[in-house]
C-alpha cells in the first residue's frame, strides 16, 4: 500500500461472492462506510450491487431501534444481479442495529461489533434483556467483539478532538477493518476524506488516522485468523460508476434533453423517494434544466405541461400518492397531445403506507387510473443503471408521439445502485424535436402518418396562432366538437397511436431456452432476483427462461408467441398481482402470480423456492 | 392561424378574433371584456405570435378560443400552474391568465396565492360573476352570505373572499378591479396589468345574467354608480359620489364616509398610495354596504419576478460552468475495466 | 274530457309503442313539455322512459343549431327497456331543431314542425341554404307543418300578453297537439301550470288556453286523418312516480341514512352531471342532511371522510375529471377503515371531453384508479330507477365492511327517467349501524370474525380515544408499524375484507336460456339496450341470455360458472373495452368486446345486428 | 384509549399523553409545542373524549400520535378539509388541526385559505419551520429568498409567504404568531385560541435543529429576544426592546420605527387593537430586517361560523317540516297501478 501497510502476513481464502451489510445508528455514518466500502470493491473489479435502508424517522433518538441505518453490498468475481439475500458479513455498530439486522446474517457469517455500545442504556433502548454479546444468543456466528470506540480514541488522542468528534471516527476505523479482511484498497476513501473535510484539516487527520488504525488494527490483531478476496469479474470493459437508480433517472433526462437541443422542465413537489431526481436536476441548471419545486404535485404536472406546450423538455417525478394528484392533467395532456413525462418512483402504499420501503402496486393506476379512455405509454426500468435507459426512452417516445409517458421506477432501484458502463453521449440514441413553422396545410390535429402523432407548434410561432384544450376535438382541425362519430374517431385515434408504439419496442430478450418448462415474467426492480433465480435453476437442469418487461403499455408485439412457448408462466411481483392480470386479460393465458408485498425485494432464495414447487405440479394462488 | 403575425406592422382589433363562434349567453358580460382586451392588445406592441392565454375551465375560460393567438383552455383551476411552467420557460411570452371566481378561487386557490407570491410576469384577469356560470348557477367563494341558488335553496352560510384581499394577503404586486362594463377603465386597467412586471392580478366584475344579473348593478346602473363606486387614483385623495362630494377618512385607524364641505377637506381624506399594500388592504376592505366599490389599481409595487431570477440562475450557471455532458455522465467515481 | 272537449271523431290506430322527440331551441321549453307528456303517458297507464338532450352551451344564441334542447319519450303497451332508438314523431320547433334530430326520424315518421319559425333568419342559423320544408328533402317523412305562433297568439289574443310572454306559450300549444294525437290527457299538465305560475295567473290562463288551443288545433284542423292509442301496459300493481337517475341516487341515499339512524353528510364539488344529486340533496335538509359545498373535489371527499369519522353516513359525488382529485383520499379512507360512498356520474372524457354527453369509461379507474393495492368495492346502477337500490346498498356496504365504496352511474342515467315502483319505507333493508362504546378489549383494528371490519368508534366515546391514519397500521392495535410481515398480514387482510363482499351480492338473474350460443354481458347504464336487444334475439328464436352486473367489484361468485355456459361471451359497453379485460383476466374466458364511444347509448338494432353476426361466425373485435 | 374520560372530575397533563414513542429529532421543537399543548388541554374544561387532532403530513402532522385524544393523521395538506366534515357535522367536538409550513401552505394552501373563510369553530396550529422537515430539508413557501435547500443549491428564488398575512387576506377571524419556545406566551395563545369561536389560526415558529436550525435564533436568544420582538397586546401601544424604549408609529400611513424619549411619547405610537383586520395587516407586513417581529394576537372578530349556521339550517328545516321519508319517496307526480 502507498503508505507502506505491511504485506498481509495471515492466509487468504478466496471467495465468489460477499454480501455485507454495515449497520449503525443514523448518526454513524453507514451510509458514507458503506459507499467508501462499495468504491473500493468496483476499484479491485468486482461486480457489485448495493442497497440504503434508511430509517423512517429523520433522527430517532440515537441508540433506538427506529434509529437504525443500514447500507448493504454484494460484491462478486461473478455476475451480480442483486444486493444479495442473506449476509455474509454484519457490522453492527450498536444493539439497535445487531438486533434489526442480526436474522439476516447466514449462520457461520461473520458478525463484526463494537463491544463498548452494548452498554446496558443501549441495550434497554434496543429492548434487550441480556447482553446478546454473552447469553450465547449469537453462537451460530463468527462474533468479533471489537472495542472500536476506545481504539479509534486512541488512535486519535493527540488531536485535541471533542469526544463527540472522536466517536463519528469510529465509522472509518470499521471501514478500515473490513477493507483489510476482504482486501479493498483505501486509497480512494482516504482521497474522499480529504475532498469532504477540505475546509476542517483536523477532520481530515482524524478520519484518515481512524481509518489506517482500522487497517492495522485487523493486520494486527490476534482476532481474524484469515482475510478473504474475491477476484476480479469478467466485466465487459469500459468506463464505469456505480450509480443509484435516481441519479441514473435524473441523468437520462438531462441527456435526452441535451440530445433533443431543448430545455429540461421538471415540475415537482418532493417526496419520499422521488425527492433525489428534484435535489440531483436542481444542481445541473448549466445544461438549461428548469427546476419548479411546485406548491403540490398538480402544480408540479401543470407547470411541466405548460413548459411542454413552449417546447421544453417537460418531465414530473413523484411517487405514488402524488401520482394520484397528476391524474387530471396527465388526461390532459393526452387529450392536448403534448410531450410529458411522469415518473412515478413507487413505495409502499395504500396511502401514505411504509413511504422508505419499496413496492411495485402503481402498476394498474398507471395503466388506468384516469377517467375515461385515457391510453398513456408505460414504461418500467429493470435496474438502478437502467433507469438511464428509460429515463431516455421515455423523452425519446414522448416527443416522437406527442404523448405523456409514465415511467416507473420504485424505492428499491431509487437508492440501490450498481456499477454503469458509461456511455459515450455521441452513441445515444437521437431525440428529433421539430417544430412546425410551415402555415401550408397546418392543422392543430394533422397527423404524422406512421406515427400518428400531431404536429409541435410553440407559441411564438408567426402565423400558426392556435388554440388547444381539454374538451374534445375535431379530428384534423383540433376545433371544439361534440359530433358523436367524431368522438369516436377520436378515441381511437388515440389509442391506436399509443398502441402504435409497439414499433419502437425491441425484439424481446429471452434469457434462457426458448421453450421449456417455465417462463418467469417480470418487471421493475425484480429483475435482479428473478434473473439470478433463473440462473440457479437452470443450473439445476430446468428448463426455465426469464422474460423482463421495460414496456408495459404496449406490450411488445412478440410477447404472446413467446408465453405460448412455456407450459407454466409465473409473474414474480412486489404487489398481490397486477402485470399478471394484464397478461392474462391479453394473452388469455393462465399466468400465476408469484406475490410478496413486505416493502423489501424478493429474495433470490424464495423465487427459486417457489419456481421448484411449481416445477414439482403444485399450482399457486391466483391474483386476489 | 390564418393571418400573418411578427410580419405584419400594424395589427388592429380584428387581428385577435377567432373564427370561433363566441358561445357566451347573449347578454353577458364576458363580451364586453373580450372586446376591450381585442382592442387593447393590439396597441401593446407586441407580435401576436407571442401572446399565449390560459384558461381554465367555466363560461369565462372560453375566452382563448376566440382571441386569435396562441391559447390553452386547461382544466378546472389549473391554469396558473400551467401558465406558470410556460412563463419560467418561455419568458419572452405575454401570457395572460383568463379565469373566474370558480375557476380562480374555489378549485384554484393554492395556484392563484402561489402565483402572486412568485410573483411570475403574467397577468391575471379573473371574471368575478359571483356565480358557477358553467354549471348552472350554484354558489362560489365570492357570493354574499345567504345567496339562494341551486345548491343553497336556503341561503349560502359561508362568508365569501374578497379577491383583492386575498391577493393582498399573498402579497401580490398588482391588484386592480374593474367592471365588464366600463370600457375605459377596463382598458387602461388591462394596459397597466401588461405593463407591470410582475404577477397582475385584475379582478373584473362581470355580469352573469342568467344565473346572477345584476350582482354589480350599483356600480354598474347610471343612477346608483357614482354613488356605489370609488375610482382610485394614485397620489389622490379619496373621492366619490355624484357631486364628488364625498370622501373617506381615517379616525383611530378606522375608515369613514365623510360629507365634503362644512369644514371638511379632501385634506382630511385618505389619500391613494399604489405604493402602499397596507393601505391598499384597507380600502380592499370598503364596500357595500357601508362604503363604496374601490376599483382602480389597489396596488402596484415592484419586486423580482420568479422567472426573471430562474432565468438569471440558469444563465450564470451557464456561464460559470458550460454544459458537458461526457463530464456529467463521468461524474464522480470513476473505474475502467480493460 | 272534464272541460268538455269533444269527443273525437276520427279514425284512431292502435300501436304498441311510440318514440316521441321535442326539440327545440333552449327558451322553446321542451323539457317542460316533454316532460308533462310523460306524466300524461304515466297516467295513461304505459311503460315508458325517457331522456333529455341539453345543449353543451348555458345559454347558446336563439336559433342556433348549438342551442337545440330536446327531450325524448317511449312509452308503450309492452315492458319499456329505453328511450327508444329511432323516433315515430319528432316536434321541431324551429329549424335548428329539425337539422340535429331528423336524422332520427324513421321514414315514414310523423314530422311536426312550427312552420312560421323556418324564415330566413333561422334558415341560415341552422345552416339551410334552402328550406327543408319546401325543397322536397322531407319527403320520406310525414311532415304536418302547422303555424304554432299564429295560432297561439291568436288563441292568446285577448290577454294583453306581450308577443314575447305569448311566443312562450307554443310548447303548451304543440303539447296540446301531441296530446290528442296520442290520447293523453291534458289535466295533469293543466295542474301543472296552475301549480307553476301560481303567482302570475296571467300565465296560468295564457298557459292553458294554448294548451287547449293545441288539442282543440288537432281535433278540428284537417291536418291529421287519424290519431293513435297505447293501450295501457301490464305493469305490477303499485304506486308510481317518474324518476330521474339523480333524483333516485340522492333519495336512495337519504332513505339509507334514514334508516341507518344517522345524519347523512354529502361533501361535494359542483360538476355536470352530478351537479343534480347535490341541488336534490340541499332541499333535504329536515332529513338531517348536511351538504357542504366544498372548494374543490379533494376537499368534498376529504370532509366526508371527516364526517364519517364523525359517525355519519358519509358521501361525495362528482364526474369523472373530479374522480381524479378523489382517489388519494379514497386512499386514505381504505387504509384508515372508514365508510365512505364515492359517486361518480360518469361522463364523456378523456380530459373535459364532453361533459353533456354519456360514456361508461371509469369502471377501470374505480377499480384500479390509486396508488398500492387499494381494493375498493365497485356497484353500478343498471337503470335511473335502479339509482335508488344501488345508493342505497352502497351505504349499507360501507358501513357494514367499514370501507369506501364506488358507485358508478352514467349522464344516460342521471338525467333520464322511467317510472319508479315507489318503495315501502318500512320494507326497506336494514343498515345497521353500531358504534364500539365498550372499551373491554378494544383495539382500534381489532376485526368483526366474519366481515373482517373494524369497530367504528367515534369521537366523543369515553375511554376509547385513538389515533388513526395512512401510515401502515399494525394488525390489531392499529399502531403505526414498518414490519414486513405487518404490511403484508394488512395488505392481504384489506383485500380480503373487500373479496368477502361477495356474500352479500344475490345470485345472478340470467334472463334467458341457461345455456345456449350467446351470453351478453354488461352493466351499468346500456341495461335497457342490452335487455331489449336480447328480447327481440330471443324472439327470433336464437339462444341467448342476458346477464347485467351491478357489482363489479367483487364479482359474483356465480357468475364464473354462467359463463362457462355459453359458446360466446359479448360485451357491450360504451367504452373502448374495460369490463371485458375484468372477466378475461379474472375467468380467461374468450369474451370480446362490442364498443361504442359517440357520447350516447346504443341503440337497440346495433347490439342486436352486432349479435347477429356473432351468431353467423364472424368474430369481433379484441379489446384494444 | 386506556384511562377513563369524561367520568374523572379533573384531568392532568398525563391524561393527555399517549403510549406511543414521540418520533421527533432530538431537540425538534415540536416537543415544546406538544408540551404546552398538553399542560392547556385539561385546564379547558372538556371531557378528553371531545378533543380530535387532526393533522396532515409532516413532522409536525405526527403530533396527533402523541395526545390521548382522539385523532387522524390523515394525508398531506388535506386536515382543513377532513376537520371542516367532522367539525360541521358534530359541532359539540372540539376541533384542533396542527400542520406543517409545507402541509398548510404549500400544498394545502387552498383548505386553509377556504377553512378560514367559512369560519368553522376549530383551532389550526400551524408549526412553522420554514422548511420541509419531513422529507429532509426541501424549502417551504415561508423560507426567506435566497435559502440554499437540497432543492436550491445556489438558492431559492421565490418571495415567501407571510402566513398572519395570507390568512387576513383570507378574512381570517382569528389570526396569532407565538413561538415554541415562549412557553408561556404560547400557552395563553392557545388557551385564547381555544376560547375563540370561529376559526383559530395560531402560526407557531419552530425550530427545526436538523434542517433549518436557527431560523428565529433573533426572537428566541436571550440577547437578541427583547429587541426583535414585538409583544402585542390589545389597547396597548406598540413598544419594544430590551428596555422598551422604542415603539412603531404611523407617518402618512407608513409605519417606522422611533426611539421613545426626546419628545416621542407612547400617545404617538400606533395603539393595537385585535378588531381591526386592517391595522393586523399593517402590523403583519412589520418584521426583519427593519422592524422586530410581532407576536401575539394580531386579530380577534366576532363573525358566524359555518358550523354553526349550518346546524341552525338543519334545525329550522327539522322544526318546519319534520322529516317523513314516506312523504319524500311519494313527491311529485305519482299514479297507482292496481
Ligand atoms: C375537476 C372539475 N371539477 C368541476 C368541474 C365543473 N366546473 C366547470 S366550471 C365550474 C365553475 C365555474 O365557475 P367560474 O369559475 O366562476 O366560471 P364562470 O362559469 O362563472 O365564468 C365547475 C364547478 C370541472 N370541469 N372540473
Ligand atoms: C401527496 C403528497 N405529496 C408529498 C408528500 C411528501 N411530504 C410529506 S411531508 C412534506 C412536507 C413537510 O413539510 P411541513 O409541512 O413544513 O412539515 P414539517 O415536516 O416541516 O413539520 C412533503 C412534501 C406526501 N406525503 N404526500
Ligand atoms: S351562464 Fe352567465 S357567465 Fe356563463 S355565458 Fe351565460 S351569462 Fe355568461
Ligand atoms: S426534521 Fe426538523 S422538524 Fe422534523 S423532527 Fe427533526 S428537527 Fe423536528
Ligand atoms: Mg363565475
Ligand atoms: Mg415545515
Amino acid at each position: 500500500m502507498a503508505d507502506g501497510v505491511a504485506t498481509l502476513a495471515k492466509p487468504i481464502e478466496e471467495r465468489d461472492a460477499i454480501v455485507i451489510r454495515f449497520a449503525g445508528d443514523s448518526g454513524d455514518g453507514m451510509q458514507v462506510t458503506g459507499m467508501q466500502f462499495t468504491t473500493g470493491s468496483a476499484l479491485a473489479g468486482n461486480d457489485l450491487a448495493t442497497l440504503p435502508d434508511f430509517p423512517a424517522e429523520i433522527r430517532a433518538p440515537a441508540g433506538t431501534l427506529a434509529g437504525v441505518s443500514a447500507f448493504q453490498l454484494n460484491f462478486s468475481s461473478l455476475p451480480v444481479f442483486t444486493p444479495g439475500d442473506d449476509l455474509d458479513v454484519l457490522v453492527a455498530m450498536n444493539p439497535a442495529a445487531l438486533k434489526t439486522n442480526v436474522e439476516d446474517l447466514k449462520a457461520g457469517g461473520i458478525l463484526i461489533v463494537d463491544k463498548e455500545s452494548f452498554h446496558e442504556q443501549n441495550l434497554k433502548k434496543a429492548g434487550y434483556d441480556h447482553n446478546p454479546l454473552t447469553d450465547g444468543s449469537l453462537a451460530r456466528y463468527q462474533l468479533f467483539q471489537i472495542d472500536v470506540t476506545k481504539l479509534t480514541t486512541a488512535a486519535l488522542q493527540d488531536l485535541g478532538l471533542s469526544a463527540r468528534s472522536v466517536f463519528r471516527c469510529r465509522n472509518f476505523f470499521c471501514l478500515g477493518v473490513t477493507s483489510w479482511l476482504y482486501h479493498r484498497p483505501i486509497e480512494p476513501a482516504e482521497q474522499w476524506i480529504r475532498d469532504k473535510f477540505r475546509k476542517t484539516p483536523e477532520l481530515v487527520e482524524a478520519n484518515v488516522r481512524a481509518l489506517h488504525a482500522g487497517y492495522h488494527f485487523s493486520e494486527n490483531a490476534e482476532l481474524f485468523a484469515v482475510s478473504y478476496s474475491v477476484k476480479p469479474a469478467v466485466i465487459p470493459p469500459g468506463r464505469y460508476r456505480n450509480i443509484t437508480g435516481n441519479t441514473a433517472t435524473a441523468l437520462g433526462f438531462v441527456a435526452a434533453a441535451h440530445k433533443a437541443k431543448r430545455p429540461l422542465f421538471l415540475g415537482s413537489y418532493p417526496i419520499t423517494p422521488a425527492s433525489d431526481v428534484l435535489h440531483e436536476l436542481s444542481t445541473l441548471k448549466q445544461f438549461d434544466v428548469y427546476t419548479f419545486q411546485a406548491e403540490d404535485e398538480i402544480a408540479g404536472v401543470g407547470a411541466a405541461l405548460g413548459a411542454a406546450f413552449g417546447g421544453a423538455i417537460a418531465i414530473t417525478t413523484t411517487s405514488g400518492p402524488g401520482m394520484n394528484l397528476k391524474a387530471e392533467t396527465i388526461g390532459l395532456a393526452l387529450a392536448v397531445e403534448l410531450p410529458l413525462v411522469i415518473t412515478d418512483i413507487q413505495r409502499a402504499g395504500p396511502s401514505t403506507g411504509m413511504p422508505t420501503k419499496t413496492e411495485q402496486a402503481d402498476l394498474l393506476m398507471a395503466m388506468y387510473g384516469r377517467h375515461g379512455e385515457a391510453p398513456v405509454p408505460v414504461l418500467a426500468a429493470a435496474t438502478p443503471a437502467d433507469c438511464f435507459t428509460m429515463a431516455y426512452e421515455a423523452v425519446r417516445i414522448a416527443v416522437k408521439y406527442m404523448t405523456p409517458v409514465i415511467l416507473l421506477s420504485d424505492g428499491f432501484l431509487a437508492n440501490g445502485a450498481e456499477p454503469w458502463p458509461i456511455p459515450d453521449p455521441d452513441t445515444l440514441p437521437d431525440v428529433p424535436v421539430t417544430f412546425r413553422t410551415d402555415p401550408g396545410g397546418f392543422f392543430p390535429y394533422v397527423r404524422d402518418e406512421e406515427s400518428l402523432s400531431r404536429p409541435w407548434v410553440i407559441p411564438g410561432t408567426p402565423g400558426l396562432e392556435h388554440r388547444i384544450g381539454g374538451l374534445e376535438k375535431e379530428y384534423l382541425t383540433g376545433n371544439v366538437s361534440y359530433a358523436p362519430t367524431n368522438h369516436e374517431q377520436m378515441m381511437r385515434v388515440r389509442a391506436r397511436k399509443v398502441a402504435g408504439i409497439v414499433r419502437e419496442i425491441p425484439p424481446t430478450e429471452v434469457f434462457g431456452p426458448a421453450d421449456g418448462e417455465l417462463l418467469l415474467v417480470g418487471w421493475g426492480g425484480t429483475y435482479g432476483s428473478i434473473r439470478q433465480a433463473t440462473s440457479q435453476l437452470q443450473a439445476a437442469g430446468h428448463r426455465v427462461a426469464h422474460v423482463h418487461l421495460r414496456h408495459l403499455n404496449p406490450l411488445p408485439a412478440d410477447l404472446e408467441s413467446i408465453l405460448g412457448r412455456y407450459r407454466r408462466v409465473l409473474v414474480p411481483e412486489i404487489n398481490l398481482g397486477q402485470l399478471v392480470r394484464l397478461l392474462r386479460a391479453e394473452y388469455l393465458v393462465d399466468a400465476i402470480g408469484f406475490n410478496k408485498v413486505q416493502g423489501r425485494p424478493f429474495k433470490v432464495a424464495e423465487i427459486v423456492a417457489r419456481c421448484l414447487k411449481l416445477l414439482n405440479g403444485e399450482h399457486g394462488e391466483v391474483p386476489s | 392561424m390564418s393571418a400573418p403575425g411578427a410580419s405584419e406592422p400594424k395589427l388592429g382589433k380584428k387581428d385577435f378574433v377567432s373564427d370561433q363562434d363566441v358561445r357566451w349567453c347573449p347578454g353577458c358580460g364576458d363580451y364586453a371584456i373580450l372586446s376591450q382586451v381585442q382592442k387593447v392588445l393590439p396597441e401593446l406592441g407586441i407580435p401576436r405570435e407571442r401572446f399565449v392565454f390560459v384558461s381554465g375551465i367555466g363560461c369565462s375560460s372560453r375566452f382563448p378560443y376566440y382571441v386569435n393567438t396562441y391559447g390553452f383552455h386547461s382544466i378546472h383551476g389549473r391554469a396558473p400552474a400551467i401558465a406558470t411552467g410556460l412563463k419560467a420557460s418561455r419568458p419572452e411570452l405575454s401570457v395572460w391568465i383568463v379565469t373566474g371566481d370558480g375557476d380562480a378561487l374555489s378549485i384554484g386557490g393554492n395556484h392563484v396565492i402561489h402565483l402572486l407570491r412568485r410573483n411570475l410576469d403574467v397577468n391575471v384577469l379573473l371574471f368575478n360573476n359571483k356565480i358557477y356560470g358553467l354549471t348552472k348557477g350554484q354558489y362560489s367563494p365570492t357570493s354574499e352570505v345567504g345567496k339562494i341558488t341551486k345548491s343553497t335553496p336556503i341561503g349560502s352560510v359561508d362568508h365569501p373572499f374578497d379577491p383583492i384581499a386575498l391577493a393582498l394577503g399573498a402579497e401580490a404586486s398588482f391588484v386592480a378591479r374593474s367592471v365588464d362594463v366600463e370600457t375605459r377603465h377596463l382598458q387602461d386597467i388591462v394596459r397597466r396589468a401588461h405593463e407591470h412586471r410582475g404577477t397582475s392580478f385584475v379582478e373584473i366584475l362581470q355580469n352573469c345574467n342568467v344565473f346572477n344579473d345584476g350582482a354589480f348593478a350599483d356600480v354598474t346602473e347610471k343612477a346608483t354608480k357614482a354613488d356605489h363606486t370609488l375610482v382610485l387614483e394614485h397620489g389622490k385623495p379619496l373621492v366619490f359620489g355624484k357631486d364628488r362630494d364625498r370622501g373617506i377618512r381615517l379616525r383611530n385607524f378606522q375608515p369613514e364616509v365623510v360629507q365634503l364641505g362644512d369644514g371638511v377637506t379632501e385634506a382630511d381624506l385618505l389619500v391613494h398610495d399604489e405604493t402602499n399594500p397596507a393601505l391598499a388592504y384597507l380600502i380592499a376592505r370598503l364596500g357595500p354596504p357601508d362604503f363604496p366599490t374601490p376599483i382602480g389599481v389597489f396596488t402596484a409595487v415592484e419586486r423580482p419576478c420568479y422567472d426573471a431570477a430562474l432565468g438569471q440562475q440558469i444563465a450564470s450557471a451557464r456561464a460559470k460552468n458550460p454544459p458537458d455532458l461526457r463530464a456529467l455522465l463521468n461524474r464522480g467515481d470513476t473505474w475502467t475495466v480493460s
